[in-house]
């Protein structure tokens, strides 16, 4: 041992702070940007170490006036994006009406995406049928990016209805849809992205095709299965896509409070032999590309890809929560990435594929669309109404089959 | 001035209470610190550290990880060097990923190394259901504590409690798992949702000394005094006895654990020998879940005074439903059905 | 041949007969994968799947990290795509940090999908004491695991239930946890760690049959026919149950639960009511151990038969000790003051 | 969604293995290593990011012939030296004679640090009065170098007689000396390091000078609560160091099954944001010149550094264990780091400080100390003669005050 050194200054604890709050401006330099179009792009089977530039740069193609740019620019046709645009928007209607919805107590509770839609929206274009996304409660652009997703169904599960297909079982937003590659949501922050990584092990084993897309959220990065995941997907080279959603908050903590300090989500991957990516999340082209390179990857055999999208929660983290209290009102707006909606119909506009009427148009579709969904899920019921499901769907399916204590309960319920 | 006596009282939520607590703690110790999900510059998903990260600072009061085992873990290191930490996991539902901190690390720490480290620490975490949080913001995890030695389970059903069995926690030598009937964070819920809420402010536990005092464990409470039936409980259930009893008409002995392991054994013996039958409810499921170990202790210390099998009223064998919320709740009436039989048995 | 009868024999140890089972399952069905720590290339630090990876190829059995939760998280994900994972867990003392994914997501999977997603699994884990295996190679936690809805647990006590045991847990398709009494591996152990050690090729359950056979989940044995007490045991404690009858000279029915939960309660009340009277016995701590469950549910079924107070006999509240270990464990003698003091009750 | 895209190879779980096992000799090119003197040493305020280069690199001081060279080269003097390699060879006697103690069933089960010794004890010679550190079960290097350990108290706690200061309750190498810096192990694998990180926090909150080593095996960083650790480190810049142990092998499995393929255990702290290094652990003078530098950055506010220390695990996981069931029988002699005392006496030689004659006097000295406590630790009993404490010991500090359920079972058992 040595004897203690000289006198010198005490140690004190650091906790990160952002830099705006109610009240003070954020200065959002703490992003690193970088220049659209500026980062390269390796090819599929580059080695995981030597995509550390890529897990501190920011992956872009759509620059500051509309233009697609660069090597990750995934060249796609007129018919694509409006696809695109067209999922965007569904989207964020969505969400806007069941926002409502809840204030007016139909819903008991709900979780929106505005400002991320690029990110859902563009993977699920990327993805192939058969791949399985294992999505948190903030993933809805998965399911309603696809035509094939009845919207009505969805809003049932809201409503916790008689038509709920969870069976009134599950909070709101808890969907799952195994035929349309989408797993159980789980209340429980990040124990998806493992279960992930071992649905991606599997179809390796069963020399299969399909990948598995794994999505967590910034703050949810600190709990352990975050960890294990990586160490799975790394050691078994797992065909799965980790997503994490970077979105700059976790309800009231900056993304520095769950380690975003100093470093990126992407180099976590680096570090444990993943490729890894940090991507403009509010970017659809860039978020596609990303995508694509990352399956691709997957699908032949060259191991997981971790993405980090970066993007920003424009709205609150739940109907329970009330984000004025902890960042300041114009944070959004401010946020340097801008909003995806308006970004790619930027692009479009200026590829002469899109106008302010079309865009109009399209949006009062969606909106249609939605509020006709939405008529026809309230003619089943809502959680308020009492039109839910029986008390006995509680004792069904805990076991494939009902033990006898169960049958016991129930007919203690007086519903035997 | 243990017992808050002669102090000046105000009306407080439980929330406003346990916040109370902290506070006095936060001033009278400063290796008290606190910390978890959003308790810092927020002040908590429910308020309940609403100003103290204002009033002590950082380094005493701060936001954490998501992580629960990260939060626990932090805490024993804490606890070794000579803090009080007190986290708060921001439901009980999600304690499990810090499950191998607390039963294997904090719980044998002061017994495998002899005492030369120990870990004070309290685990404060909202639990129960009532406010259609479907199964991961509903859950009752309490037998699982109960299981572990070296920890104690601790539930308070009403502000005054919530306050004097905090301030005793923290200043407990051994790692304490208090929970917090969320159902009861705003006023004394019976059971009865579709009735209005009631405020704590028409309770006399609502009434809360302002300054320092406990309430000691391992002391349950007599909550109603009856001649029939022993009822127990803990958390919500004691005010969904209460009705039940009024309901039913059976005169009930309501007794109020406060704390659920280690417990007062006697009071509860003492009772179930007066009144020859038991009753034991509880919202978490029923197999396995601390009503079998109560209904245990209740056999194996009063089997020849016993005139009636023992009941268990408990959540069903299920996760937590979302819409059959109150399907799954154990009511007052479910309670009265075993009131009524206990006496015919 | 579900019951194995006509089958080709060969003695097997405990260790032997679970490998077996798994030979077997992985030969019927390719959807069945093995993997832990050190299960793959070595075959277990107990040896259990020592040659399967040769077999069966390193993509059915194989090597897994240091991680509890990795291990069964990825089982999860893999069940759900359609396999029929077999994890090993290397002392079930470490199963906590894997106790999120098996009490939040393994066990509620099914229900909160509505049946889209299931994930069938068993996670074998060495659990019990008697080898000077101190805190953290000793823990019996089964009750921990019938306290949570939508999973199985279950415990072999010889070569022949273990291998039918096991088969059915693997075929069946709810997750289970499979204990498996590491004291047992070699002979059945009743408690006198001072006397020789009995191997399996002395005991009838011994001889186990080569091929495919099960042995029904939600089945207890009776192992010893008796008039005057029910013995409720599993896993080690069936065999010091055993001595205690022989010992004690008392004519105890001896029931081997085989299945932890769900279980055969019919078996159960059949003999108590039978009998009058009861003894639980089992390795782990007391409060709030299975015994607990086990007593209230004999209590609730029969009070009326019961002529004395049911009693317990386990491991002590605190962690298990590594110098102390025989006084630690319920021996013989302890059941044995249990079985006489039941008598005079 | 895209179509499915045309026939590919099916997908194939990729199982990593050791480049040798029983019957064919290891290629221990996957080590990566670097030559004596190359890597450069940054000043202690170094930017974690800017670390990545000595994460995939190999920091060490001696060379081939026995030169310290390089920057990293701590310059210590001669009696440092001697102190150094009295401490190494002390704890490989005590190692020795406490194996055979076991085979003899003196004590129930032991773990030795063949090959290891050098991490631990030059590691301690760094540290400060009041430090703590967190360890494993192999660093009884730690306590072997510090003299004011009395050796017989830890043989007493090997032999679980009565004198064991953990009173029997205790495995075998579950030390605990809080006064010695100590913290107690756990057999639970990574528990302890996020407990070193809560330690550390505590020490800066309290704006002490106290400084928390953590450490941990190779396979154990699987392990959530690394994870845990590196957040929470990084998160607080907490005055911790977070010592990985590379000893190549975990019980049976090699350290790509951990996953050290493709990557480094070093490079995962930079990935969190913490500074860190990859440190030839065989080289006393190297891990004695790292150590220090990550103190000094911790004691200095800037917070905690990852050491990876690259050595072999030369003996058997424990007394449980067999190597040569799943390696080469020659594969420590043949490890490229070859062997920690060798290394420092071949410098001490060189240096002319050293022979032949004073190493083997020294050996002899330390064997002599060791088999005198042996002989004092053996008349206070061991397990085998049933000298231990006695059963009421089981009932106390379970908790500070003995609750009335555990009084009443202690009268149960007959000792009230
Ligand atoms: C295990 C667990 N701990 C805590 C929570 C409570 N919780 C729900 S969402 C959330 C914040 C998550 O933030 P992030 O991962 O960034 O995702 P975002 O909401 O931003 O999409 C928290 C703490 C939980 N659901 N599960
Ligand atoms: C939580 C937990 N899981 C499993 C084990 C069993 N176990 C003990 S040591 C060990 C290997 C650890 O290897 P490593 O971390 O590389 O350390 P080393 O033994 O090489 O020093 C295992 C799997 C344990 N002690 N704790
Ligand atoms: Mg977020
Ligand atoms: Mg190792």
């Amino acid at each position: 041992m040595t004897a203690a050194s000289p006198a010198r200054e005490p140690l004190r604890l650091h906790v990160p702070e952002p830099t705006g709050r109610p009240g003070c401006e954020t200065d959002f330099s703490y992003l690193h940007l970088s220049a659209a179009g500026s980062k390269r792009k390796p090819p599929i089977n580059e080695v995981p170490a030597k995509t550390i530039d890529l897990a501190f740069a920011l992956i872009r193609v759509l620059d500051d006036t509309g233009q697609a740019v660069g090597p990750w620019d995934p060249k796609v046709d007129a018919a694509f994006l409006k696809r695109g645009m067209r999922a965007m928007l569904k989207t964020r209607a969505f969400d806007a009406r069941m926002l409502v919805a809840q204030r007016q107590k139909k819903t008991s509770f709900y979780m929106q995406c505005l400002g991320e839609e690029a990110i859902a929206t563009a993977h699920w274009m990327a993805l192939t049928p058969g791949d399985m996304c294992f999505p948190t409660y903030r993933q809805q652009g998965l399911l309603l990016a696809n035509d094939e997703v009845p919207m009505v169904e969805m809003m049932c599960q809201l409503f916790s209805n008689r038509r709920d297909p969870m069976k009134g079982r599950q909070l709101p937003v808890m969907y799952s849809y195994k035929k349309h590659g989408f797993f159980s949501v789980s209340g429980n922050l990040a124990t998806q992205v493992i279960q992930a990584v071992g649905w991606a092990m599997a179809s390796a084993i069963k020399n299969d095709t399909k990948v598995a897309s794994a999505w967590i959220g910034d703050g949810a990065t600190a709990e352990s299965d975050f960890h294990t995941a990586l160490t799975f997907a790394h050691v078994y080279r797992a065909p799965v896509i980790i997503n994490v959603v970077n979105n700059q908050w976790a309800i009231s903590t900056f993304q520095a409070i769950a380690g975003g300090e100093g470093t990126t989500f992407a180099a976590r991957g680096v570090g444990c032999g993943i490729a890894s990516l940090r991507v403009d999340g509010n970017d659809f082209l860039a978020v596609y590309a990303a995508s694509k390179w990352a399956l691709e990857r997957a699908r032949s055999n060259h191991g997981p890809t971790l993405i980090e999208w970066v993007t920003y929660r424009a709205g609150a983290h739940s109907t329970s929560d009330d984000p004025t209290k902890y960042r300041p009102d114009n944070d959004a707006a401010r946020f340097p990435l801008g909003d995806p909606v308006a970004r790619l119909k930027q692009h479009m506009v200026a590829l002469g594929i899109w106008s302010d009427a079309e865009h109009e148009a399209l949006k009062k579709q969606v909106e249609g669309e939605v509020a006709a969904a939405q008529k026809e899920a309230e003619s089943h019921g809502t959680l308020a109404d009492g039109h839910v499901h029986p008390a006995s769907e509680m004792f069904e399916d805990v076991y494939k089959d009902m033990p006898a204590h169960l049958k016991r309960q129930r007919a203690e319920l007086g519903i035997g | 001035m243990p017992d808050g006596g002669n102090m000046k009282t105000t009306q407080m939520t439980m929330i406003q209470a346990l916040r109370s607590a902290m506070d006095v703690m936060l001033e009278r110790d400063n290796n008290v610190v606190l910390f978890g999900q959003d308790v810092g510059y927020f002040g908590g998903v429910f308020r309940c550290t609403e100003g103290l990260q204002k009033k002590y600072g950082k380094s005493r009061v701060f936001d954490s990880p998501i992580s629960e085992g990260g939060i626990i873990g932090a805490a024993v290191g804490m606890g070794a060097y000579g803090l009080r930490p007190v986290v708060e996991i921001q439901f009980a539902d999600y304690v499990y990923p810090g499950i191998d901190q607390i039963v294997s690390e904090a719980a044998r720490l002061r017994f495998r190394s002899v005492n030369d480290f120990t870990c004070p620490m309290t685990m404060r975490m909202p639990c129960g259901g009532g406010i259609y949080g479907g199964q991961t913001h509903s859950q009752s995890p309490e037998a699982m504590f109960t299981q572990v030695c070296g920890i104690r389970t601790v539930m308070p059903s009403n502000p005054y409690d919530a306050k004097g069995l905090l301030i005793a926690c923290i200043e407990n030598d051994d790692p304490v798992i208090f929970l917090e009937p969320k159902r009861l964070y705003n006023g004394p819920f019976d059971g009865h949702h579709d009735k209005p809420v009631v405020p704590w402010s028409k309770h006399p536990k609502g009434e809360v000394p302002e300054g320092y005092y406990t309430v000691p464990l391992e002391s349950a409470a007599i909550v109603r005094p009856g001649s029939e039936v022993t009822v127990i409980a803990y958390g919500t259930m004691v005010y969904v006895s209460q009705a039940a009893a009024e309901e039913s008409g059976v005169d009930a002995e309501i007794i109020d654990l406060r704390s659920i392991w280690p417990l007062d054994l006697d009071t509860l013996v003492e009772s179930v020998k007066k009144t020859g039958r038991c009753v034991i409810v509880h919202e978490a499921t029923r197999t396995s879940g601390f009503g079998a170990e109560l209904m245990a202790l209740v056999q194996e210390n009063c089997f020849y005074h016993l005139e009636a099998p023992i009941e268990r009223v408990t959540g069903w064998d299920t996760p937590y439903p979302h819409a059959q919320e109150w399907d799954y709740f154990p009511v007052p009436a479910r309670v009265a059905t075993a009131l009524k039989k206990t006496l015919q048995g």
